[in-house]
């Protein structure tokens, strides 16, 4: 699954990063896999977004949706 | 109305589309790029957004201040891009018939604006420098 | 910076003078005329004012935001005369670094705009009379 | 003492009315004049202003102050 990265992690990592999840995983797992290749404590400030919207950690991630990292924003 | 631009922001434009004869209050909100950000100086800044969810969120915010207050009109234009210091980086005008409502319109559409569309700046120094501004808290109602 | 005017009030223009390197926050609100007040129909307004008072509220309350708030500039611009439906009858823009004291700045000069400075409109309706609104408390802080 | 009127009383009284008032006159005596001549009503919820300034009723007027009613004010 092809993850999105904004700002300060798209510096570390890339536009994006690929990470294999198992059928029936959660943002807490996508979370696991990301914290192997994104800096850590940026990732813990971080949200998840499933389809555009903000993703709890209990929320199913599937293939075909569109997962991105939210770091802290700065809009305005 | 809501937009992402790479384009100058016609504030004026925006707050007389706002108008209207049943409206006794307008009010407009401009962010702009600050100089300083306590002992740190900003030559220019750079914005990027997640473009599809920040269309997204601004569009609920809208939806979310029409939902409570009897406003009339409702605009906020984001800037993208690289700005300078003095740049209009964000406008969001309200208008309603009184102006309690108003107020309490643009401050709730700003502070909403601020903390959940993913958007993002880089303040770039004058030593060529460059730091994306993460301060706020993790965004989003989690 | 407070004026009394007969001309149409150019709020982009004081709006652009309100902008400062220094600020990130520049707030502005709009009275406008408005074509119904519950069910009474006004189709032009009368403001007077009695000036000399007026100007010397408006500079207390300029004076009074700066003392409050680190406001960059407020300006305050009241019109006087005949008014149609739409019109921009007082515009009131303050800037400052940040955000939450822009709102609360602009809102207490508002406030007290309205509360304090000897203006007085006449609601002229369709079928050709007229009326002074004098719905607010007693003025001043008696 | 010449008395400036605004809005509403201006159209009961004209620009301005004459009241007499003896040495060490206070707002107070001010207004009971006043009430002889303007409407009671609205004169109850004006205020009085002395060389522009809103005045309590304790407060001395002398000859040669600029006196004014202010009836409730409407601008914005």
């Amino acid at each position: 699954m092809r993850v999105l990265l904004f700002a300060a992690l798209r510096d570390a990592a890339g536009p994006s990063v690929d990470v294999n999840l198992p059928a029936g995983a959660t943002v807490r797992d996508l979370r696991a896999e990301l914290a192997r290749v994104l800096p850590a404590a940026l990732l813990a400030r971080s949200a998840i977004a499933v389809n555009h919207e903000y993703a709890e950690d209990a929320r199913a991630v599937r293939e075909g949706d569109e997962v991105a990292v939210i770091p802290p924003v700065s809009g305005g | 109305m809501v937009r992402l631009t790479r384009d100058a922001i016609d504030f004026a434009a925006l707050t007389n589309e706002a108008r209207h004869p049943h409206c006794g209050a307008v009010a407009l909100f401009l962010g702009t790029v600050r100089d300083l950000t306590g002992e740190h100086v900003t030559v220019f800044l750079d914005y990027d957004a997640y473009a599809p969810m920040a269309e997204k969120k601004l569009a609920e915010i809208e939806a979310t201040v029409r939902a409570r207050w009897p406003v009339r009109e409702v605009l906020m234009v984001h800037r993208l891009g690289r700005l300078a210091v003095g740049d209009v980086s964000v406008a969001v005008v309200v208008s309603c018939p009184h102006r309690a409502e108003a107020f309490d319109a643009l401050r709730f559409a700003v502070d909403a604006l601020k903390e959940l569309v993913p958007i993002w700046k880089k303040e770039n120094g004058p030593d060529g420098t460059g730091e994306w501004v993460h301060q706020s808290a993790k965004p989003g109602a989690t």
